[in-house]
């Protein structure tokens, strides 16, 4: 295929994502990736079931959390999820436009998980005194919340690359599989944090 | 269009070509002479300790020093000089094997030598600036969370980046087998060595993530206050040896299983025969890396976990003899019935057998739990796993060296020079080593600066390090015989060995992309069966046609750079905030070229046809 | 597991192997020399899986050396082209059972020792010490009794004694190889356990075996095996011994003043208060100072003055006293001797 | 170049497919919410033990991640057999990690 093709394809495939090497090569590739983010997490998620009843003193999850702060950056999150799910479809349907605005509303729905996120390290750190450095339970909670954090961000600076950098191009066999990669990307993040609310917030909240 | 080769230019154009290259066949010299310089510094590393222990009560270096001089040995071979040079193989080797014009992500390459390259230099400069780290390769917490100085956050930083350079290196070669294989090559027609790579990128893929969790609670410890491994608040120091040897068990088999393949590419090549039962070898090579998964807690026998966990780690590691067994035996039976021709890359593979054999066996003897109450940190292990690594891994890239030479570099070793080589190395060796598994038993320690008069330690000492002068002697001769060939030999021909894999079809160096029209694979050993149909090459695949091929660029090197730079920001900042403008501005580097990256497009250019008809590679 | 052990004895083979593998080492510091339960039971279990090891090895090099010898390639052989087998089921499965079998025949012992070394203590009767590290030395605190020991470890043969292990600062482990395997002690509420049960008298050489800081190999300790009967007496005169009784000569009356003024913010002589350096009630009594040097006056003279040069890394401060000073203190240590049981009653 | 390429003719069959894909997905956003919605529920209202609870909010979790990798990230489509291999791979392991630290002084 020449370069040509793939900068203006006469007709977008199937699946614009995988029709050329380059793009089945980081399809593939970034999948591989997220298997090993799966360990990465897993570690964390190790070293903070050790930890979480180590609070040298300092507050316990059960005091700390509250429930509706969490639940409310779930559903942004899930949604956001959805939302990316859009903008796939219509990558997919060759439908450039609508995929910049449902990229757009998955952007802003991560930014304002991010925004409760800070809040809720706020609170914590002003209300509770609870610090990275305040116990081991501490440092267990931000680093692990904070790495899904980090994601996240990162995540969002990505898809406002993409979303700049293509503005003016539109789809091409050159940046679709890099759209639908961010948003496997994002799915990652949306199911780490499922784990994350359920084994940090739910079950710190029983006890 | 053809600027890929814009040497012989004078050496600013050469270095240059290196710098900004994502060829593999030249990242793979990168990675050998990075990869060899650092195996020098371990081995001289090796020396000094050996010097040290020459005699009981001696005094040749101080404790401390002592201590960085192992942790300093250990780290750098382990992560700086062999996976490095496994790397190398991988890249030279690979692509090549499967019939691919390059590798899945050439940029992606690139960027992972640079990163391991900067680890790695962040790592020695330690030396140089206040002390190297002194915890151990190991670096248990909290002796390393609490050891003074900035050694350890050196250690912290230089496995963080090389780290990330070894992921992507991993997930590079996953990727290039499982989607750029030739036409006709189906899984079970990949050679072994392939294999053994695919397996050992699995492996990276799922240990080293736990490794870059666990540096960066040391790196939060150390450096931002953090209390994971302080027990007064609460911290639990365990959780580090769990991390680094969920990490660290896999890695010895990162390291060793790439030289199975190479012993099996070896023994059927010079003893002319199909690899014996390449199914079973298969199998045995994937349950390997399985199994590798569950057997970590062996290296915490003595730890205090209990017995019911020690008693499943014991077994499941002793199954791990099954497989490898396997190994050994289809080897053996590779060579029945062949006809054997000894060169030096099959005397280092013969040479191998025993000596990993005993290693291995060693191995079990520790696996039993409880008789490792008494092996556990003493001489026994030491013995163990030099067995294994130098026997094992070392050996094997000394016969992929002198195997694959003429591919990487047009140019047979000499095969004088390689017995002279050989034998002082081999010899050396189990003088070196044999001995330390009697002083382990005999009540000595590992990681002591010095053993006392009177407890029946010298002469066994004094021999093991006698050996190790022979083993350094065995390594000059080997440096001599690359230069002397590279000055003195021929110029090899495409298939020196009478080779049986797809990289033997191609010319010795190969072209810069490879292969001119993709072969047509037909079964394993796709060049022997060609050759025993009386054919010269391989069937092509397709009509000859335009290459695609990927530019180069320098922004892997400056990504790393900047990441060299931050890691030296994030090391003094504990000293004075002021160093944290380093840090921003060495991610501010970093996270520019990667913006950089992902806002210019690449496409790469292509090799027209006629271009290719004209000359065999002389673009 | 003596049982089955028994028969295994009687095997020729195993026998020579143990008493090639005897002649190695120093008594009472080597693995190969057991003078204990534990070390006994590990012993066998040595000498078990090297005759399996042996077995293996021995297979794989006749094969090995056949093949090598008798499918080298020779001269006029260059051009020959031996047959390409794929493999042989009946052979694969051979050396894929016949492992198996090996490694059960050693994996249930293995197990079966692991349990029986982790047997604790039920009995309030049994004799129970603390065992705490700190960088570079061990402290030996006896429960139940009010007595502490450093460096040196009183224990009675035949008897088993329960230790539990914990750590002051960084991880050490606890090693003691013609009695037992070695365990780690760790910081924080981690505590390990093990039991002691020496066969014979004698005083054996115990090492720090996780590398703890520069003074790692220089953190020896002793244990001092003597018969129940001295044992009983030992912790008597242990327990009566008067931490402020007045030294008889007079320069040691004066060391005992400049101890007490400089050094028992760290040092304790008898059970309380614990201090931050080594309990010194017996330090007359020792076999060695701080573990690895002859107890002579010049030693102890040396060591107060200067003790980083002996143990690099250590916390004892230099200098906090002249050098007269030190020769006085260190006449006043030697002469701290509780009880008639020492080091050299173990015989 | 074009600016825009959804002017570019498109097959209606794999349009209508995309559809069809397009509805399992809202599906299962919905049962993932409802899931969501019953893990707080469990845990907010304290109406089951915490034994019971605990295994129970799991599982939920569980299930929701399994809608989000076979619908979302489309692991049920074919073409997806290698990193579905990858994805268990790295499940393996984390599943081993975290089994030896909720164990972490053993029993
Ligand atoms: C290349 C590296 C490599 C390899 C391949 C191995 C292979 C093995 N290792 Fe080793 N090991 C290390 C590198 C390696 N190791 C290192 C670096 C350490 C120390 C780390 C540190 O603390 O610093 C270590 C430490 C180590 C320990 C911890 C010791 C301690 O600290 O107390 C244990 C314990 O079980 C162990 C076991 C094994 C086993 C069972 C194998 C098996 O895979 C071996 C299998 C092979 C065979 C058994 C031989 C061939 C088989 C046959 C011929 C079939 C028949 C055999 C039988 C029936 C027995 N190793
Ligand atoms: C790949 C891994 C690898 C390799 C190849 C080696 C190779 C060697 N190792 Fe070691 N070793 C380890 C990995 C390895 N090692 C690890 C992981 C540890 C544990 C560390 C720890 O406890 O934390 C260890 C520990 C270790 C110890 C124990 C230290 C202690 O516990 O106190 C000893 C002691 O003998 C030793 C010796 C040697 C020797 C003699 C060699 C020899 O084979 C080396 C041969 C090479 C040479 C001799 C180079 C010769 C070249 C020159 C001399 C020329 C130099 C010239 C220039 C620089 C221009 N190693
Ligand atoms: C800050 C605490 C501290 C002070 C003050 C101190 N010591 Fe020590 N001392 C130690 C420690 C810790 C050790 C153990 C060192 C080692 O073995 O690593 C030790 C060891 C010793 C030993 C060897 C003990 C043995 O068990 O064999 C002697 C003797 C000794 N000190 C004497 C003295 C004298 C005399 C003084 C006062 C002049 C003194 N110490 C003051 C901390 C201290
Ligand atoms: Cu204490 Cu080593
Ligand atoms: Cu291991």
């Amino acid at each position: 295929m020449s370069n040509e093709d793939i900068l203006n394809p006469k007709q977008m495939p199937h699946e614009p994502e995988k029709a050329t090497l380059e793009g089945k090569n980081k399809f593939l590739g970034f999948w591989f990736f997220l298997g090993g983010e799966t360990v990465l997490f897993a570690s964390l998620f190790g070293t903070f079931l050790a930890l979480k009843d180590s609070t040298a003193g300092g507050p316990g999850t059960e005091e700390l959390f509250g429930l509706e702060l969490v639940f409310v950056m779930t559903m942004l999150l899930l949604t956001s999820s959805l939302t990316s799910v859009y903008a796939m479809y219509h990558m997919k349907n060759n439908n450039f436009s609508k995929m910049m605005v449902w990229l757009g509303v998955t952007v802003a729905l991560g930014f304002s998980f991010l925004g409760f996120e800070l809040y809720e390290f706020y609170h914590y750190i002003h209300e509770y005194e609870f610090t990275f450095r305040s116990s081991a339970l501490g440092s267990a909670f931000y680093t692990l919340v904070g790495f899904h954090g980090g994601h996240v961000l990162f995540g969002l600076l990505w898809i406002v690359t993409l979303m700049a950098r293509n503005a003016k191009r539109g789809l091409n066999l050159y940046n679709a599989p890099k759209f639908y990669v961010a948003s496997l990307y994002w799915h990652f993040i949306d199911v780490v944090w499922v784990f994350i609310f359920t084994v940090v917030y739910l079950m710190g909240k029983v006890g | 269009m053809s600027t890929a080769v814009a040497q012989k230019k004078g050496f600013g154009a050469f270095i240059w070509d290196y710098l900004t290259t994502v060829d593999h066949k030249k990242i793979a010299h990168l990675y050998l002479v990075a990869g060899g310089l650092f195996f020098l510094m371990g081995g001289l590393e090796a020396m000094i300790i050996r010097i040290q222990l020459m005699k009981p009560d001696n005094e040749f270096i101080s404790a401390g020093l002592y201590n960085e001089m192992i942790t300093m040995h250990g780290t750098t071979m382990i992560f700086l000089a062999a996976m490095p040079l496994l790397f190398a193989l991988m890249n030279a080797v690979v692509p090549l094997q499967i019939g691919a014009r390059d590798v899945a992500f050439p940029f992606l390459n690139s960027l992972g030598f640079w990163l391991f390259f900067f680890g790695g230099l962040i790592l020695n400069f330690s030396w140089f600036m206040g002390g190297a780290p002194d915890a151990g390769w190991t670096a248990y917490a909290p002796l390393s969370t609490t050891s003074p100085g900035h050694g350890v956050d050196f250690y912290v930083m230089g496995l963080q980046i090389s780290g990330a350079g070894t992921l992507i290196g991993g997930i590079n070669f996953l990727v290039t087998i499982v989607n750029m294989r030739a036409p006709g090559m189906s899984y079970m027609r990949m050679p072994l060595f392939t294999w053994t790579v695919f397996v050992t990128s699995t492996l990276i893929l799922f240990a080293f993530p736990a490794l870059t969790v666990g540096l960066f609670l040391m790196m939060f410890d150390r450096m931002f206050g953090s209390v994971f491994f302080d027990v007064a608040a609460g911290g639990n120091v365990i959780i580090w040896e769990h991390l680094f040897w969920i990490f660290g068990h896999p890695e010895v088999y990162i390291l060793i299983l790439p030289v199975f393949g190479v012993f099996s590419e070896v023994f059927s090549t010079f003893s002319r025969k199909r690899l014996f039962g390449y199914s079973a070898m298969v199998f045995a090579t994937v349950l390997i890396g399985f199994l590798g998964f569950m057997v970590w807690a062996h290296h915490m026998f003595t730890t205090g976990m209990g017995p019911v966990a020690n008693s499943i780690f014991a077994v499941t590691t002793m199954a791990i003899a099954v497989p490898t067994g396997i190994k050994i035996f289809n080897w053996l039976f590779t060579m029945w019935g062949g006809t054997i021709q000894m060169t030096t890359a099959m005397l280092w593979s013969v040479a191998f057998i025993p000596t990993f054999t005993i290693g291995g066996m060693t191995g079990v003897m520790l696996a039993a739990a409880a008789a490792d109450y008494q092996y556990h940190d003493t001489y026994f292990v030491v013995a163990h796993f030099h067995y294994v690594i130098v026997g094992g891994v070392v050996f094997g890239i000394f016969a992929a060296l002198h195997y694959w030479w003429p591919k990487m570099f047009g140019k047979v070793l000499n095969e004088k020079l390689g017995k002279w080589t050989f034998w002082p190395f081999f010899i050396g060796f189990h003088l070196t080593f044999f001995i330390q598994h009697f002083l382990g038993l005999m009540g000595m320690p590992r990681r002591y600066w010095k053993f006392l008069e009177g407890q029946g330690l010298d002469t066994g000492n004094l021999i093991s390090t006698i050996g190790a002068f022979f083993m350094a002697l065995g390594v000059i001769i080997f440096l001599w015989n690359v230069i002397y060939t590279a000055f003195k030999e021929p110029k090899a021909s495409a298939d020196p060995f009478d080779g049986r894999t797809l990289e033997w079809s191609i010319p010795s160096p190969p072209p810069f992309y490879n292969f001119k029209q993709t072969p047509l694979v037909r079964g394993l050993d796709a060049l022997w069966i060609e050759k025993s149909e009386g054919k010269k090459a391989m069937t092509p695949a397709e009509p000859l046609g335009d290459i695609h091929m990927p530019y180069g660029s320098i922004l892997p090197f400056v990504m790393s750079l900047g990441l060299f730079i931050a890691g030296f920001g994030f090391i003094y900042q504990v000293d004075n905030p002021v160093w944290l403008s380093l840090v921003f501005i060495g991610m501010g580097i970093t996270l520019g070229a990667m913006f950089v990256r992902s806002v210019k497009d690449d496409l790469g250019y292509h090799i027209h046809k006629e271009d290719l008809e004209k000359g065999d590679g002389q673009l | 597991m003596k049982g089955w052990m028994g028969k295994f004895r009687a095997l020729f083979l195993l026998g020579s192997l143990s008493l090639i593998l005897s002649g190695c080492g120093v008594d009472k510091l080597s693995a190969l020399k057991p003078d204990g339960y534990g070390a006994e039971l590990l012993y066998d279990l040595m000498i078990l899986s090297i005759a399996i090891m042996i077995f293996v090895f021995i297979v794989v090099m006749a094969i090995y050396t056949f093949v090598l010898i008798r499918y080298r390639r020779k001269k006029g052989q260059e051009d020959f082209i031996p047959k390409q087998t794929e493999g042989n089921k009946v052979l694969e499965i051979i050396w894929t059972v016949i492992p198996i079998i090996l490694l059960l025949v050693l994996a249930v012992p293995t197990v079966q020792a692991v349990f029986d070394l982790a047997e604790t203590s039920s009995d309030e009767a049994d004799i129970r010490i603390d065992v705490t590290s700190a960088q570079f030395w061990w402290q030996f605190d006896y429960a139940g009794e009010e007595i502490s020991t450093s460096q040196e470890l009183y224990i009675p043969k035949g008897e088993r004694v329960y230790l539990t292990m914990k750590s002051a600062d960084v991880i050490h482990s606890f090693w003691v190889p013609s009695i037992a395997g070695k365990m780690d002690t760790n910081p924080g509420d981690n505590e390990n356990t093990m039991y002691l049960e020496a066969k014979e008298e004698g005083v054996y050489w115990g090492q720090c075996t996780e590398l703890c800081g520069p003074s790692h190999s220089l953190m020896d300790f002793r244990v001092v095996v003597v018969s129940p009967e001295e044992y009983e007496q030992w912790v008597n005169d242990m327990k009566n011994a008067d931490p402020e009784a007045t030294p008889d000569t007079q320069v040691a009356q004066e060391g005992q003043e400049i101890f007490q003024n400089n050094c028992m913010s760290c040092h304790a002589i008898g059970a309380q208060p614990k201090g931050v350096g080594p309990n010194l009630t017996n330090f007359g009594d020792r076999a060695k100072v701080a573990g690895i040097l002859e107890p002579t006056k010049e030693n102890i003279k040396n060591w107060i003055l200067n003790p980083n040069e002996y143990k690099p890394g250590n916390t004892m401060p230099a200098n906090l006293v002249n050098e007269e000073e030190a020769g006085k203190v260190a006449e006043y240590l030697m002469q701290l001797k509780p009880s008639e049981i020492t080091p050299e009653s173990a015989q | 170049m074009t600016k825009d390429t959804n002017s570019t003719p498109h097959n209606e069959f794999e349009k209508a497919e995309h559809k069809e894909e397009m509805k399992h997905q809202v599906i299962s956003f919905v049962m993932m919410i409802i899931f969501t919605i019953a893990a707080f529920a469990v845990v907010a209202t304290d109406a089951i033990g915490k034994y019971f609870a605990i295994p129970i909010i799991l599982l939920l979790a569980v299930v929701q991640v399994i809608f989000q990798l076979y619908y979302f990230m489309h692991m049920k489509n074919k073409g997806h057999e290698t990193p579905a291999l990858m994805i268990y791979g790295g499940l393996a392991v984390a599943f081993m990690t975290i089994l030896t630290f909720t164990t972490i002084i053993w029993w």
